[in-house]
C-alpha cells in the first residue's frame, strides 16, 4: 500500500488536530505527498474536532474518500462528522478502549468486524505520564508504527511543535509517542502492511495551504497594497501579508466592510499600485458595485474569491463551486472580467501571478476563484523555480504619448497607456461615468457603444492562451473529462484511474475559466462524442457557461452536485464507464489495454 | 518629483482651472467652492499632477473634473476609502475628497468615522446644500424633520444629521465651516484644511438653487452667518466645539470648530516607520517560498 | 399619413418638452395614439433639451425611427441630440427664423431642401405677447395646425398646463397657440398632409409613464411597503409611492443607502406584508448580499430594476438591457431568482402584479427588469380591466400546520407554509445561514444538498407560465424573433412591416426572462431555422442564457448593441429579409402573400 | 393578539429561552447577556411570538436563536435596516437587535446613525468584546490602539471607535453600558430600554475568553466597573453624558449614560398617524389608473 487516508475525531481537547499535524508535517519530511483536511463541530471552541490525512508515495491531488485507517478517540464525537470520514468494509478501524465496545458493535455503518481494533489510547496516554493531555500523541506513535513510517521525521515534527513550551510537556508527549509505536510493534496488524517508501527526497519539499501560498504569490508578483475585510475562509491571506507587506514597501488597510476593502484598493491602483483585496462569497457580493468600477475605469486589480458553500452566509467552512456566475456575471452593464481558479496548493501560486499579470496587460479587475478546500488544506509541495514566471506590469505612456495625452485612446490592441497621479502630463479624470477618450463624461451613444467595444476588444489576447488550461490523457480519446478547481484535483486522479482500467479519456482544466478560449475548447473536443463536466455547484456553473458559446459534443453532460461532500475519484470513473458503455466504447478500450 | 508646500508659489489659479464647463446651475454654490479651491491651491502650489482628487456621485462630486488634478469621479459614497487607498499607495500626494451631503452622510456615512480615526492627512470638503442635487430634489440626510421634497411630500419625519457634531465625535482633528457668502473666508479655511496635517473637514453650506431649501441660499447666508471668531469660540477646546456644534441647522456658524493644536502623527507616517523599520527582514522575491520548505 | 414622429429641440428655457407635453396630452384626449420620449444635455438644468412625440392612430409600441417632423429652435441645441433626433430625405425640417439661414444650407446631415421651411417662430411669439416663453406654444398652434389635430384637445391640454398659474401666462400661451394655427392655416405645407382621424374614443385613454404605472400596480398588489433609495431612472417610483402609500395603511422609508433600502423591505417581508424596493444598475449591485439572503430565507419581494447604460455609473439617463446578467446571476451561491420584464407602460402594470404574485407564490425576490425608455416615456394606455388580474399571497401555515411547525419543511410542492411574528405557534429562526427544515443551522453537506433542491424544484410550475409569453404571428413561419423589454415594442412593429411585405415572421416576448421556460420556445422554435433574438445590450444577454439551457435553430441568430440608441423596426426587418434570402425562403412567402 | 407590557408577567424565564444548544466558548460573556434578556423579557411579559429579535453576523448575532421569538440572524451588518423595516410593517411588535462590535460599528456603522435619527422603537444590544470572535481574532472597530491581533500582528495604528459617544452625538435618547459581571444590573439595564419609547441602545461589554483582550474579561470587570449612579453622574444632561462616554476604552462606566426625560413621539407613532389622517383620500384598488385617464 503505497497510498493511505487516514481519519481521526475527537472532542474538543483531545488534539486531534495536533496529531494531525504532527504527521503531516513527519511525512512531508519524510518525502511523501501529503495532503491534510480538518474540520470542526459548530462550536467555536472546545467541540470536537476531526482531520483527515492523505499520505501517499506517488502524486496525489486531492484529499482522497473512504478512509484507509479510521481513528475513533469515542465515538459520539467520530459520528458527528458523518459523510467526512466514511468508513467501508477495508476500513482499519481504531478506538479507545475506554469506549470498553466490543468490535463487533460498533456504532458505525458499513465496517468489517475483523479490521476493527479496540487499543488503550487513553491509557496509554496516562501511563506516560502525560495524562489524557497526550492521548492525541499515542495515536500518532500507533499510526506511524502501523504505517512503519520512519521515526525521526515524525518525531521532528513533534519537537518543532512542542519545543517552544514546557520541556515536561515535550517530554510527555514524546513518551506517549514512543509508548504508542511500542504498542504497535508488539500488535501488528496483518491488514496494514505499512506505507513503503516514500520514493521522495526527505526534507526539501514544503508544507503550506492555499491561503498562504495565494499570499507569498501576491508578494512574488509584487502587490503592494492590500485592502479587506475578514471573512473566513479567506482571511489567513490577509493575515500573512499583514505580517509581510510592509516589508516590501507595501502596506495593508484592514477596511470597515468589503466595500471600503475594495475601495481602497482600487485607490491603490490608480495611485499605479499593484492591488489586491481577498474575501468569501458574502463580500464578493458587496464588492460588486465597486468591481463595475474598476472595469470601466479600466484599473488593474486582483480580487481573490475563496469560495465557501451558498447561498447567503450558507456554510462558511465548507467548500463549493457556487460562486461563479458571480464572479463572471456580477454588476450591472456589459462588463468582461477575467475569472481564474487554481486547482491546488501548489498551482495557486502560478495561477495568482497569472492573476496579477493579467490585470495589469490587460487594465482590468481580475478575480482569482479559490475555494475553501484548497485554501485551507495544508499540501506537501515539491519545490519550483519561480523564475519561470515573468512579471508583468502596466504599460505606462511614453513621454511622447504623454504629450497629447489622452486615458482612454482608441488603439489597435484597444489597451491605452496608463498614468497615475505624480505621472506629469498624464493627468486624467477616472469615472464609473462613461466617458470619451480624453476622459470626459458623455451621454453619446456612439461613444459609449466604442468604448464597450474597446473594454471587451482589449481582450482578444486572451483567448489564445494555451499555457492557462491543462491537458492530460491521450489527445485522441473519445472521452472527456473537464473540471476546475478543486474538484480538478479529483479527476486528475479519476483519468489515472480510467486510464488504468483502459477507458479512452483525457482531461482538460481550465484555470481561466472567462472569458471562454473557444478555440482550446473546440481542438480539445474534436473527435469527442460523451464526457463530463465535473464540478462542485447545484446547477453545474461552468457547463452551463460553456454551452453560452460552444456547441457542446452531444454526450458531454455535466456532473454536478452541491458542495461540501467532495467528488469521488471513482463515483467519475463509474459514470464514465456508463458513457462508455452506452457508446459501445468498452470492449475495444478494454482491448486496447491488455 | 515632490514639491514641498511653500508660502510663496509659483503656480496660478489658472493652473488648477480645467477647460471643462461644469454642468451646475447658474448660481449654484459649487461654482464658488470650485473657486475657492483654485485659490488655497495656488496658495499652496502643488504642481497639479501631484494632487489626486477623488469625489463620489452628485452634483458636487463633478468638482474633480473642474480641476487639473488628477481626478476619480467614483460611485456614490465611495470617495473617502478610494482615497485611503490612494495615499497609502502614495503618501507624498496632496489627496483632496469632496461630495454631496447624501453622498458623504448617507450611502457613505459608513466610511466616515474610519477615515476620521485612520487620520490620514487628507482634506475632505463636502457640499452640503440639504437636498439631493443631481437626482432632482429629494430628501438628503440633513434635511431639516418635516421639509416636504419629491420623497417627503407629507413633509420629513426624521431628525437631520449634524455633520459638524459627528465628526468631532469621531475624533476629527481639524473641523471647520464655510459658505461660498464668504469668499475669502472660505478659501482660506480650504487653504488651512489642505495644511493641517491629517485628516481635515470642511463642511460647506453650498447652496442648490434649482431644489434647495430657501433659508439655504446665498442672500440667506450673508444675511445669518456668524463667525466663531466673532463669537470667541475656543477652536482648541473639543467639548466647547461640540456644543457649538449642536447649533447647526439653526445657526451658521463659519470657521474652525475645532482644530488640535498638536497634531498626532498621520495613519501613513506610522506607516512609513513601519515600513523602514521591517524593511530589513524581508526575504528576497526568489526566496520568498522557502518558509515553507519542512526541514 | 396616420402615425407620426415629432422631434423638438431647444435651448433650457425654450420649454420645449412643456410643448412636447401639450401637444402628447392633447393627441391622446382626442384618442390617438401616442408615445413621447424626452432628453437633456448634461446641465443639471438650463441646457439643452428635446422630445420625441409619436402620435399615430393605430396602435404603437416604440417611439419610432427617424423624424417625419423635426423642429429646432435652434440649430446648435437641436445638433447637439445627433442620433437621438435623426433626420431623413423625408423630414419636414422646421426652424426658426430667427436663424436666418436659407433652408438649402442647414447645418443637418442628409435633409431634403424642398422639406426645409423657416418659420418666424420667435417673431409670432413676440407678437403674441408673451415673448420669449411662448415660442413654445407657438410651435404647439404650428403643428396642431398643420397635422390637422382637432383644436380643442389640446388647448384643453394647455389650460390644463397654465390654468393653475397667472391668468396672463395663460392668456399668452393661448394666444400664441392660436397664432401658431393660424399660421399653419395661412401655409399649408403639401409634404404634411395632416394625420387622419384618431378612431379612437377621445377621453378616455389614460397618459403616465412605465414608473407610475409600476407603483399603481404595486399598490393594486397589496404591496404595504417599500424601501429604497433614490437613483434615476427609477425614483419616481419612489416619489409616487410617498405621495399614495400611506392612504393603504403602508408605510415607506428612503433609507441611507440601496443596502438599507432592500434589508427594510427583507425585514418588513419578514413581517409578513407584500414589499418592494427599486433602483438601477448600481443599486442592484449594492443590493446583491441581501438578495441572496431573501432566497435562502425564502423570503417574498420584488425588487424593480429600472436599467440604464451601465456598467457603472455609466449613462444614467439613456436606457440599456445590459443588466440582465446581473438580474440573474448575481449573488454568490446557486440561487434561483424568478426575473420578469414588461415591455411597455401598458404591459407594466400586469407584469408588476404578476411579479407581486409570484414572489409571494414562491416565496422569493423576483426581479422586475424595467428599462428607462419604458419607466420615464409618457405613452397614452387604453383602459383595462383591473379584475383580469388575481392577487396571490403568501400561503401561510393552518391551525393544525402550526403545531408541530417547522419552517422549511420539505413539502412535495417544496413550498413550504410560511410564519410571521405576531402568529403564535409559528415561531422559527430565519437565516441567511444553511440550515434544517426548522430553520437551525447546519453544516451537514446532505441537508444542503437538500434545501438547494428544494429551493430549485418550488419553481417548477413557473416553467409551465405560458400566459408570461406573448406570441405573435405565424406559428408555423420559419424566421423567428425574440425581445424583450422596451426592443419588444421595436419587434412588435418589425413584426407587422415584415408581414406586410410577405416575410414568413412570428415573434415571441418573454416576460418571464428567468427561469427559462424551455417548453414555450421549444415549441416556438419547432420548425423555425432562422430569426434574431434582438435586445440593447453589446453581449447579448439573453441570447446567451437562452443558450445555456436550449439548442436553438441553428440560423437563429443575436442582433444585439449596445444601449442609448434604440433599435428601429426597419433595421430588424432588414436583418430578416437577408436571413430569408439565404434561407431561400423569399420566393415562396412572397408568392403567399400576394 | 397583543398584550400590553405589564408590571406583573405570566411569564417565566423558560418561556423565552430555546433548546438550541449555544455555540459559544464556555465562559463566553454573551451567554450572561441572553440569561439577563430572558429575565427581562420575562418581567416585560410579552409572549415570545409578538417578538422579533434580528441580529447580524457573529457569535454574539446567534443570540436570537437561543430565545424562542422570531429571530432572524440576518446577514453581517444588517440588522438595524431589517428591524426597522419589520417595525414599519408591524408596530405592534417588540423588536430586539443584537450584535457585535464589528457587526454593528464596522461593516454596519454606516446604519447606526440613521437608525438613531429615526427614532423607531426598537432596543439595539451590542456585545462589545473589542474582537472578531466568529472569525477568530482579528482587529475590531474597538480594539485598543497598539493591540496585537492576527491581523495587526504589529499593532493597530488607528484610535477605536466610541460607540457610546457616537450614539450620544447621533441624538439617542436612551444610552447605557452593561457587563454580565454585574447581572443584576444589565438585565435591570436591558428591561429599562425595551420598555423606552424609542431607540434604546445598551452596550454591552460581554468579555471574549478565546480571542478577547485579558484587560476585557470577566474578572477585570468586577475589580474596574464603576456605576455611573455612583459617580454621581446626571443622565438627563446629554453633553455631560458625552464627556463621560468620552472615557469609554479607558474607564469601564456602567448604567445610564442618557435618557430623554420626555420621549419624543416615536417614528412608527408618526407614521401612524400619517396613516390614520390620509387613509380616507385612498382611491379604491380597482379605481386606482383613473388618476391617469386624460379628459
Ligand atoms: C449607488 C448609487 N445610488 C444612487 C445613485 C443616484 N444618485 C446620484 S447622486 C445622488 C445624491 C446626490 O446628492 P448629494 O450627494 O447631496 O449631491 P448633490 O447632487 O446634492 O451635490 C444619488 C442618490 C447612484 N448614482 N449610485
Ligand atoms: C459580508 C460579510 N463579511 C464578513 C463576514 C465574516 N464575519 C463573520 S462574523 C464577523 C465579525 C465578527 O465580529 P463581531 O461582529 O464583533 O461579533 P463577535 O463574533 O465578536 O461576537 C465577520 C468579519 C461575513 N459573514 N459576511
Ligand atoms: S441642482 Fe442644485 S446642486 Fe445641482 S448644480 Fe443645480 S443648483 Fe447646484
Ligand atoms: S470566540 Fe469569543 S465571542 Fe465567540 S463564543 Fe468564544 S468567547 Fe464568545
Ligand atoms: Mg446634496
Ligand atoms: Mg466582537
Amino acid at each position: 500500500m503505497s497510498d493511505l487516508v487516514i481519519g481521526m475525531a475527537g472532542a474538543g481537547g483531545d488534539g486531534i488536530i495536533a496529531a494531525g499535524e504532527s504527521l503531516t508535517v513527519g511525512a512531508t519530511l519524510d518525502g511523501y505527498h501529503v495532503i491534510m483536511t480538518k474540520s470542526f463541530g459548530s462550536q467555536i471552541r472546545g467541540g470536537e474536532s476531526s482531520c483527515r490525512v492523505r499520505v501517499s508515495a506517488t502524486p496525489i491531488f486531492n484529499q482522497g474518500g473512504v478512509l484507509d485507517v479510521a481513528v475513533a478517540l469515542n465515538w459520539s464525537d467520530f459520528l458527528k462528522f458523518g459523510a467526512e470520514l466514511p468508513v467501508g468494509p477495508r476500513t482499519i478501524v481504531l478506538y479507545d478502549s475506554e469506549s470498553h465496545l466490543d468490535p463487533a458493535v460498533l456504532p458505525v455503518e458499513g465496517y468489517s468486524e475483523d479490521r476493527a481494533f479496540s487499543v488503550p489510547i487513553t491509557e496509554m496516554a496516562r501511563k506516560s505520564g502525560g495524562g489524557d493531555r497526550v492521548k492525541n500523541m499515542v495515536v500518532v506513535g500507533l499510526l506511524t508504527g502501523w504505517l512503519q513510517l520512519a521515526e525521526g521525521p515524525t518525531r521532528k515534527g513533534i519537537r518543532k511543535r512542542f519545543g517552544a513550551k514546557d520541556p515536561a510537556v515535550l517530554a510527555a508527549a514524546e513518551k506517549a509517542f514512543d509508548d504508542g509505536r511500542a504498542y504497535a510493534a508488539a500488535n501488528p496488524i496483518a491488514a496494514l502492511p505499512g506505507l513503503g517508501a516514500s520514493g521522495g527526497a526527505a526534507g526539501t519539499n514544503m508544507l503550506t495551504d492555499g491561503n498562504e501560498m495565494c499570499a507569498s504569490a501576491a508578494l512574488f508578483s509584487g502587490c503592494t497594497f492590500f485592502g479587506g475585510y475578514p471573512i473566513t475562509p479567506s482571511t489567513e491571506i490577509m493575515q500573512f501579508l499583514s505580517r509581510e507587506i510592509w516589508k516590501y514597501g507595501g502596506s495593508l488597510l484592514q477596511a470597515e466592510d468589503e466595500i471600503a476593502g475594495i475601495g481602497a484598493a482600487v485607490g491603490a491602483s490608480f495611485a499605479g499600485k499593484k492591488s489586491m483585496t481577498a474575501t468569501s462569497g458574502p463580500g464578493l457580493s458587496l464588492k460588486t458595485e465597486v468591481l463595475g468600477l474598476a472595469s470601466i475605469a479600466e484599473l488593474p486589480l486582483v480580487v481573490v474569491n475563496v469560495q465557501r458553500g451558498g447561498p447567503s452566509t450558507g456554510m462558511p467552512t465548507k467548500t463549493e463551486q457556487a460562486d461563479l456566475y458571480q464572479s463572471v456575471f456580477s454588476s450591472h452593464g456589459d462588463v468582461l472580467r477575467p475569472v481564474l481558479a487554481p486547482t491546488s496548493v501548489a498551482d495557486i501560486f502560478g495561477v495568482t501571478v497569472h492573476a496579477f499579470n493579467i490585470a495589469e496587460e490587460y487594465q482590468t479587475p481580475v478575480i482569482l476563484l479559490s475555494d475553501q478546500e484548497i485554501a485551507q488544506r495544508k499540501e506537501s509541495v515539491e519545490p519550483f523555480d519561480l523564475s519561470q514566471f515573468p512579471i508583468v506590469s502596466r504599460r505606462e505612456p511614453t513621454a511622447e504619448e504623454l504629450e497629447h495625452y489622452q486615458r482612454f485612446r482608441l488603439t489597435e490592441s484597444s489597451i491605452s497607456p496608463i498614468s497615475h497621479p505624480g505621472m506629469a502630463g498624464g493627468s486624467y479624470q477616472g469615472a464609473g461615468i462613461e466617458h470619451n477618450e480624453a476622459g470626459s463624461p458623455t451621454a453619446s451613444g456612439v461613444m459609449h457603444a466604442r468604448m464597450n467595444e474597446k473594454r471587451f476588444h482589449k481582450f482578444a489576447p486572451l483567448y489564445e492562451r494555451r499555457d492557462l488550461f491543462l491537458i492530460e490523457g491521450d489527445p485522441q480519446a473519445p472521452l472527456a473529462l473537464v473540471s476546475w478547481g478543486s474538484t480538478a484535483g479529483v479527476c486528475r486522479e479519476a483519468l489515472r484511474l480510467a486510464e488504468d482500467e483502459g477507458l479512452p479519456v483525457k482531461l482538460l482544466v481550465p484555470y481561466l475559466l472567462y472569458p471562454v478560449a473557444e478555440k482550446v475548447y473546440q481542438e480539445f473536443f474534436r473527435g469527442v462524442s460523451a464526457g463530463l463536466l465535473v464540478e462542485q455547484s447545484y446547477q453545474g456553473q461552468l457547463y452551463r457557461i460553456l454551452r453560452m458559446v460552444l456547441d457542446l459534443p452531444s454526450g458531454f453532460e455535466s456532473c454536478a452536485h452541491s458542495g461540501a461532500i467532495p467528488f469521488q475519484p471513482s463515483e467519475v470513473v463509474d459514470h464514465l464507464r456508463g458513457q462508455a458503455e452506452k457508446l459501445g466504447l468498452l470492449e475495444p478500450a478494454a482491448a486496447a489495454a491488455s | 518629483m515632490t514639491t514641498n508646500a511653500s508660502q510663496c508659489s509659483s503656480f496660478q489659479i489658472n493652473d488648477y482651472r480645467s477647460d471643462l464647463k461644469p454642468i451646475w446651475c447658474p448660481g449654484c454654490g459649487d461654482y464658488g467652492v470650485v473657486t475657492s479651491l483654485y485659490r488655497a491651491l495656488a496658495h499652496i502650489g502643488r504642481p497639479p499632477h501631484e494632487i489626486a482628487f477623488v469625489s463620489g456621485i452628485g452634483c458636487s462630486s463633478r468638482i474633480p473634473g473642474y480641476t487639473t488634478a488628477y481626478g476619480f469621479n467614483s460611485v456614490h459614497g465611495r470617495a473617502l476609502p478610494i482615497a485611503q487607498g490612494i495615499k497609502l499607495a502614495n503618501p507624498e500626494l496632496l489627496v483632496l475628497v469632496a461630495g454631496g451631503d447624501g453622498d458623504g452622510f448617507s450611502i457613505g456615512g459608513g466610511h466616515l468615522p474610519h477615515a476620521v480615526r485612520r487620520n490620514m492627512d487628507l482634506t475632505y470638503v463636502v457640499m452640503d446644500n440639504q437636498i439631493y442635487g443631481l437626482t432632482k430634489g429629494q430628501l438628503s440626510p440633513t434635511s431639516h424633520r418635516g421639509v416636504h421634497t419629491v420623497t417627503s411630500p407629507e413633509g420629513s419625519l426624521e431628525e437631520p444629521v449634524n455633520p459638524l457634531l459627528y465628526v468631532l465625535a469621531y475624533g476629527a482633528n481639524f473641523v471647520a465651516q464655510g459658505t461660498p457668502a464668504d469668499m475669502p473666508g472660505l478659501s482660506a479655511m480650504i487653504e488651512e484644511a489642505i495644511r493641517y496635517p491629517g485628516f481635515a473637514f470642511v463642511n460647506v453650506q453650498s447652496p442648490c438653487v434649482t431644489f434647495g431649501p430657501p433659508e439655504q441660499q446665498l442672500r440667506a447666508h450673508k444675511e445669518g452667518m456668524k463667525s466663531l471668531v466673532s463669537l470667541g469660540h475656543d477652536p482648541t477646546n473639543r467639548v466647547q466645539a461640540m456644543s457649538m456644534a449642536q447649533a447647526y441647522g439653526h445657526e451658521l456658524y463659519t470657521g474652525v470648530f475645532y482644530r488640535h493644536p498638536d497634531p498626532p502623527p498621520s495613519y501613513e507616517k506610522l506607516v512609513a516607520e513601519r515600513q523602514d523599520h521591517m524593511k530589513a527582514t524581508a526575504v528576497p522575491r526568489e526566496r520568498l517560498l522557502d518558509r515553507f520548505v519542512q526541514h
